[in-house]
């Protein structure tokens, strides 16, 4: 489907050009790509890191410290690999809009399948 | 003309109204979610009509509007030019803060009869298990040690709790007329519904949740009694099967009598001879052409014989005589009222014709057609065999 | 592939006017995205609603002793093989960066090798999920098993096939680009196939969490 | 305004595509695709209508036995499918078609041939679903297919797997639709015309599109689950397993609901667009309008549960479905009243179109009433699967959807095919639309509330329910009749029709500027938009110079795009070019138009086949058939450009 789709007035050589130079300003750079990379498997490393530790496994933030762990790491990859810190507000709306309403659905339907009281209680 | 028009589709619509508003009244409603005869069933019937209410209310000023509108601003002589307002933001404000007041005032009431009708049930109740089966109702009363179906008894004034359970699909337990309200059977759950009858009396029951072929024809019927009564049925359920022949005198003692233009329990068994239930319970289902079984006398003896050597015993229990589980209990079948679930009146004839082809009686019924050389047939049985097993089953009261 | 793919060069280009200056396939891959976050959230769910209510085992955290057999099945993810393909696919998305960069920049070597590299690390890690579902097949886990066995193999079979799609997707664009070298203005295709690429990634990041990690 | 153009011939406005067969297969072009979406469904309700009219013969008197109980069952889940999926949702999807781009001021959607695609896997689908009944196999586990009756163990032979396969089919086509809308909406509008200038419609049909692509892959994930369970033996329905029936329910309503304002929301945009133009007056509150369908769409995911209140889910869980599904009436009660504003102060012409539109605000409001009555939990414990609910939902269906539709159908048929339809037909149509619906439903409310469980195929006498299920009959026999004269009117006013000319109701919206029908082109130059209102703007700037967003109302705006000023013509200065007695060509203008290909066809039959082979494991060559032609179609398709090369 990639080539189904009328290009937009600015997609001549030209324009593309201009393109290319403004992204350099308002993407990131390997530098960051670099510094993204490094701190995701760092954010890896440590969730793996805290399985193994019976203590933190143990005790009852060991879930939530994963889901924020983990939260970050997907924001970190949203907002730069896939540029959405510097992209348009209409990707940021077609993509947030949506992800907080599948959130809201998924744990609604934990609490209404008991799954989610179960843990509160069990911890 | 248009004023013509708008005129006689009021016209139209009043009489409408007001005509079926006649007919409601006028005729007999049997399963009326109204009215109910408990008091889960009250607590529901206060806020359904205060419902009904509401809704009639902003019924009538929206559709009021709505015609004062299309008459007043039709276009005729004189109103040529529409007046051009594109909004009115206080209206508007109106129109969002009015209808949010009426619906807190349906949303306190909902909430509070919610977590009433959601409680536990109180502790002394009567517990009655249901459990669905495509298409028939199993009831066990396991405090009680009796198993039925097809038909509930219960005592007045004493709460029941039913737990409700389904061998196969979902089904639905409703008995509009007792308890108004419904909750569904379903697998891997066990769910819960309690209420206290208020009036001795027989009702209709029905599965209310698509579960396939004869959906249409999974009913049952649910007497209420008074507590002596409910204990006389018990007592008898828990007997074994009393062959009773044609004019056995009634074995127990005196029972109180029945309140009049109620129809009396058979005072041996403790349940109700056909003819005086109302005509809504009996059921008037005809048979499908060519289900009639020619025979009509059989001898019982012989056909508890058949039924003991015959594939009756695989499926179906009868106290002392078989012990199959995946039909319904048939220990005391001759005492019930219908067959197939509410289906069929119970008395030979239907019975036959039951035993001879179920399948063409009930559409998918897992009760394969006993008669000899009927498609998918599992029986050998010709018509005299059948008629014997009838009367044999009859006689189970 | 004669064709390739059409470039925004042409000149019928200038016809369309653009209401926000974006380009039209962008739009549709975030609504794309924006869907499946419902598509994921609801096999996450059914992951999640079915825990712990497996009638069965093998169960994915904790041994299971069939009664019948007495025979023990123990806990049956792999934690540590499993953190090896999701670094092989974190690093697969900075690979897609690196590639998408290097056809802005019209870098014709880097944008071919970044590529390539994408392409083998999202086969790498569909390499281990391999590995991975016959070793559980091996242990007694299929699709049939359990409720577990169901509900896991179809939500990370569902992310193996979109990783599927991904590398044929990566791959058809290596030879593209092999064929006739992608143009800064091509960038917009490779940009899309990087955006799906890493909601991929993102997804699996959830997954590993919610799925291999929390117990 | 140049209303008395004559109309040009067809096959002049479309001299450069193929004509016949190959040309409809082959065409990319939105308005031909719109009508195919038109005439499919206008079709397939005919099959729901009469498989309708079967359900009510049969219903017509106590222990009826018109039909099996087999066949029954397979009537009411084919009747309630088709209607929902087949004929209200491809309806509003021909409006989208045809509307969109015209209501926008663009050329096209922004992916014409996965347009075609969209339309050809949805015929494809639904034929396919259809095909049951010629193999004694149709659906028969009721619309919202509950398992576990639908699983393997219930259910062994095909019917459920011609239900299961077909969902899937239907629903790639609506997703693919949704993301092409989506992009086209928010891409494509003329310069000039930000959100609040958009006509109603499109905001309606834009919001419908976000509850599509984001209610769909919830029933794909269910429907799949079903799928996997029957043909590879998956767990996730299988109570043995300790399956949870629930998770079935949970994951439909989930997208159930939300499909519920699919259905409805294009009829309200519909609506919205027919009672100014009657009126002569603007839309009374606009943005109101706009911000109230946003919210129904937002709220409408949070309320799906309340089709399980006899579940059992527990006090709170009631309590907060039941209060949130409530929440949905404020939202809709405000469109109602702005409605109402909408007529009050207008002079009112009685059109067809204005009395369908008229329609569904009076019956619509029933259905919502009912509806409310619903959201009670306790008080829908004794509604539940009765005909009340049945009543209900024909309220809000056809009282609510199809006459929107039909609004928007008499209002759009001129400028979709160059004539208007018959008003004297129109008329009748309406009327007896009207007395045989409330005839056929409104008893159904009374059934309900005496104990008639829905969905069965025979009940017995002396249950006070015989008078309502005769009425109903009657009523759904006037139907039939009223659906006759449509479709005569719809034929016959094709060729005989009136001429109707660029603006037959005097309408304020970009499509009323040009041809009708249109070229394929649509514009000949792109309109410059300053105004909400841009005809009424053009045509008596004095009645609208205090309304918000016309061209009188605030300044006119500039627009440019990448240096260049877009729209050589500010809008609408009725040029030679704009509005020409014998439109012009493309190629004659210069420009160019998407070329008409074959591949979304063949790309949507190898989907289909793969589907299809699925249904039986001796089949699975069928399926790697079709995954070849999918492969070889898609990859032929994606590398070859839309337009041709120059
Ligand atoms: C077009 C489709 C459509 C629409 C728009 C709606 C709209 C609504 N529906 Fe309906 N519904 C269906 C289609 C639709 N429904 C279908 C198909 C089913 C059955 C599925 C099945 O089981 O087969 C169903 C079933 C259904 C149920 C489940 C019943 C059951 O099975 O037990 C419920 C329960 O709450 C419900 C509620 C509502 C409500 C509250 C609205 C609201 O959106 C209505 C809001 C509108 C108004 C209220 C009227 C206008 C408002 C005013 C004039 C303001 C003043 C009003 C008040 C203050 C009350 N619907
Ligand atoms: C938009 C949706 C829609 C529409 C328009 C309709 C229209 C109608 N519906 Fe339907 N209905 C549903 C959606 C809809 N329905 C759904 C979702 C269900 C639930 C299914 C389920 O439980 O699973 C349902 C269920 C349902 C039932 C309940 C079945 C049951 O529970 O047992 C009934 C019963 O009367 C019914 C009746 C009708 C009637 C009489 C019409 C009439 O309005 C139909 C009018 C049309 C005609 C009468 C056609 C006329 C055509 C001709 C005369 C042919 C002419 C031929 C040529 C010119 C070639 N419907
Ligand atoms: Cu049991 Cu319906
Ligand atoms: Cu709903």
């Amino acid at each position: 489907m990639t080539a189904d789709h009328t290009h937009a007035a600015t997609a001549d050589d030209a324009a593309a050009e201009i393109k290319a130079h403004e992204y350099a300003h308002t993407h990131p750079t390997w530098k960051t790509y670099r510094w993204v990379a490094l701190i995701l498997t760092l954010i890896t490393v440590g969730e793996v890191w805290v399985y193994y530790v019976p203590a933190i496994t143990n005790s009852p933030y060991f879930v939530p410290l994963l889901l924020v762990l983990s939260a970050a790491k997907f924001a970190i990859v949203v907002l730069f690999y896939m540029h959405l810190k510097y992209d348009s507000k209409v990707f940021r709306a077609l993509f947030t809009g949506p992800l907080v309403v599948a959130i809201t659905v998924v744990i609604s339907l934990l609490f209404l399948f008991g799954q989610l009281a179960i843990r509160l209680h069990g911890s | 003309m248009t004023a013509h028009r708008s005129r006689r589709r009021r016209a139209a619509v009043l009489t409408a109204v007001v005509s079926l508003a006649a007919a409601a009244c006028s005729h007999q409603a049997p399963n009326s979610i109204f009215n109910a005869h408990s008091d889960f069933g009250q607590v529901l019937d206060g806020l359904t009509n205060r419902l009904l209410f509401l809704a009639a209310i902003v019924f009538v000023l929206v559709e009021g509007l709505l015609l004062f509108v299309i008459w007043r601003y039709r276009a005729r002589p004189g109103n040529t030019e529409a007046k051009q307002l594109h909004g009115n933001t206080r209206l508007e404000i109106a129109w969002t803060l009015v209808p949010a007041i009426l619906l807190a005032l349906i949303a306190v009431p909902t909430v509070r009869t919610i977590f009433r009708t959601e409680a536990p049930a109180p502790a002394n109740s009567l517990r009655v298990e249901v459990i669905g089966h495509q298409w028939w109702w199993e009831f066990r009363y396991p405090d009680l040690g009796v198993v039925t179906a097809n038909e509930l008894y219960l005592p007045v004034g004493r709460t029941a709790a039913f737990d409700l359970k389904t061998q196969d699909v979902l089904h639905s337990f409703w008995i509009p007329q007792l308890a108004g309200g419904k909750r569904d059977l379903i697998t891997n759950h066990t769910n819960h519904l309690w209420f206290t009858p208020e009036s001795t009396f027989v009702w209709n029951g029905f599965c209310a949740e698509y579960c396939g072929a004869s959906h249409a024809n999974m009913r049952f019927r649910v007497f209420t009694v008074s507590p002596a009564q409910f204990d006389q049925w018990v007592a008898h359920q828990k007997s074994g099967p009393v062959t009773v022949a044609a004019a056995t005198p009634p074995a127990g003692g005196a029972s109180a009598p029945a309140p009049a233009a109620q129809p009396a329990p058979d005072t041996a068994t403790g349940t109700f001879p056909v003819a005086d239930l109302p005509g809504y319970i009996v059921p008037n289902t005809p048979l499908p052409p060519g289900a009639e079984v020619p025979v009509t006398q059989g001898d019982a003896q012989r056909g508890a014989q058949l039924f003991r050597t015959n594939a009756c015993i695989a499926c179906h229990t009868i106290q002392g005589v078989s012990p199959g589980v995946v039909g319904p209990n048939l220990t005391h079948v001759g005492s019930r009222t219908t067959i197939g679930a509410g289906l069929y009146p119970n008395d030979m004839r239907h019975l036959e014709a039951w035993i001879k082809h179920s399948e063409a009686l009930k559409p998918g019924s897992k009760m394969p057609p006993m008669g000899k050389g009927l498609p998918g047939a599992m029986g050998q049985l010709d018509d005299q065999q059948i008629a014997d097993i009838a009367a044999y089953l009859s006689s189970l009261k | 592939m004669a064709t390739a793919i059409p470039a925004g060069s042409h000149p019928a280009a200038q016809h369309h006017y653009s209401s926000t200056g974006l380009d039209n396939i962008k739009i549709a891959i975030w609504a794309f995205i924006g869907s499946e976050c419902f598509f994921f959230g609801s096999l996450i769910s059914t992951y999640l609603v079915y825990k712990g209510r497996s009638v069965v085992g093998p169960f994915p955290h904790t041994a299971w002793t069939n009664p019948a057999t007495g025979q023990t099945l123990h806990a049956i993810l792999n934690i540590p093989v499993t953190s090896v393909s999701t670094f092989v696919l974190l690093m697969s998305s900075l690979a897609m960066v690196l590639a998408h960069g290097a056809v802005v920049r019209g870098d014709r070597k880097y944008s071919r090798i970044w590529l390539l590299a994408t392409a083998l690390l999202g086969a790498t890690f569909l390499g281990f999920q391999c590995y991975e579902f016959t070793s559980f097949v091996h242990e007694g886990l299929t699709i049939k098993t359990n409720l577990f066995g169901s509900s896991f193999f179809i939500l990370t079979g569902f992310h193996g096939a979109h990783v599927t799609a991904g590398v044929i997707w990566l791959l058809t664009l290596f030879f593209v680009d092999m064929k006739r070298g992608l143009q800064p203005r091509d960038a917009v295709n490779v940009d899309i196939c990087a955006l799906y690429w890493h909601f991929v990634d993102v997804v699996w990041i959830a997954i590993f969490t919610l799925v291999y990690l929390i117990k | 305004m140049a209303t008395t153009v004559a109309v040009p011939s067809h096959a002049e406005a479309h001299e450069a595509a193929p004509g016949g067969i190959w040309g409809w297969l082959t065409t990319v072009d939105h308005k031909r695709i719109g009508q195919l979406y038109l005439y499919s469904a206008l079709f397939l309700f005919l099959v729901g209508g009469v498989e309708a009219l079967l359900i009510r013969i049969q219903l017509w008197h106590p222990n009826g036995t018109f039909v099996t109980a087999q066949t029954y069952n397979e009537l009411f889940t084919m009747h309630g499918t088709t209607m929902i999926f087949m004929v209200i949702m491809p309806l509003s999807a021909a409006f989208f078609n045809y509307l969109i781009p015209l209501q926008i001021g663009a050329r096209d959607v922004a992916f014409p041939r996965l347009n075609a695609f969209s339309y050809w896997v949805f015929i494809m689908g639904a034929l396919f679903m259809n095909a049951g009944w010629f193999i004694h196999a149709a659906p028969d586990g009721g619309w919202f297919g509950y398992a576990p009756l639908t699983t393997r163990p219930f259910s062994p032979t095909l019917h459920i797997d011609f239900w299961v396969i077909g969902l899937q089919i239907l629903g790639v086509s609506s997703l693919a639709a949704a993301f092409n809308f989506l992009t086209t909406i928010i891409n494509m509008r003329a310069p000039g015309m930000h959100f609040m200038r958009m006509p109603i419609f499109t905001w309606m049909a834009f919001i419908t599109q976000f509850l599509l692509a984001l209610a769909f892959p919830i029933i794909t994930v269910a429907v799949t689950f079903l799928m996997l369970d029957r043909f590879f033996g998956t767990q996730f329905y299988e109570i043995a397993a300790g399956a949870d029936p629930l998770l079935w329910q949970h994951l439909f309503w989930l997208f159930g609901h939300p499909e519920v304002y699919i259905l409805i929301l294009p009829a309200f945009g519909l609506v919205s667009e027919v009672l100014p133009i009657f009126s002569r007056k603007p839309l009374f509150g606009y943005p109101v309008m706009v911000y109230s369908g946003i919210l129904i769409a937002f709220l409408g995911y949070g309320v799906w549960a309340h089709h399980m209140f006899a579940v059992g889910m527990g006090p709170i869980a009631d309590s907060i479905f039941g209060i949130t599904t409530m929440l949905i009436a404020i939202p809709t009660g405000v469109k109602i009243f702005n409605w109402l504003g909408t007529m009050w102060g207008g002079t009112l012409r009685f059109s067809t179109a204005c009395l369908f539109a008229i329609g569904l605000v009076a019956l619509f409001t029933i259905g919502g009433l009912s509806g409310v009555m619903h959201s009670s939990p306790p008080s829908d414990l004794a509604q539940t699967d009765s005909y009340f609910i049945v009543a209900h939902f024909h309220y809000v269906l056809f009282g609510g959807s199809m006459m929107g539709l039909f609004a928007g159908l008499y209002f759009f048929y001129p400028k979709i095919t160059g004539r208007l339809m018959s008003e004297t037909l129109g008329k009748w149509h309406f009327w007896l639309t009207f007395i045989g619906m409330n005839l056929t439903f409104f008893p159904m409310h009374f059934a309900g509330l005496e104990g008639m469980p829905r969905r069965i195929y025979r009940y017995d006498a002396n249950q006070g329910w015989d008078i309502w299920n005769n009425l109903s009959t009657w009523g759904a026999f006037i139907l039939a009749v009223s659906v006759i004269i449509f479709v005569v009117n719809f034929l016959w006013s094709r060729r005989r029709g009136a001429i109707a000319g660029n603006d037959p109701w005097g309408g304020a919206t970009l499509e009323w500027t040009i041809p009708s029908p249109p070229p394929d082109y649509n514009f000949a130059t792109i309109p410059t938009v300053t105004s909400r209102y841009p005809l009424w703007d053009a045509r008596s700037p004095r009645l609208t110079s205090d309304v918000p967003h016309t061209a009188a109302g605030e300044q006119a705006v500039e627009v440019d795009v990448a240096g260049k000023h877009v729209g050589d013509t500010r809008f609408p200065a009725d040029t030679e070019r704009n509005a020409p007695s014998v439109p012009l060509t493309a190629a004659q203008l210069g420009i160019h138009m998407p070329s008409p290909t074959i591949k979304p066809f063949t790309t949507a039959l190898g989907l289909t086949v793969m589907f299809i082979g699925l249904i039986h494991h001796k089949s699975l060559p069928i399926m790697f058939l079709g995954v070849a032609i999918f492969l070889v179609s898609l990859y032929s398709w994606v590398l070859s450009p839309v337009e041709p090369e120059h």
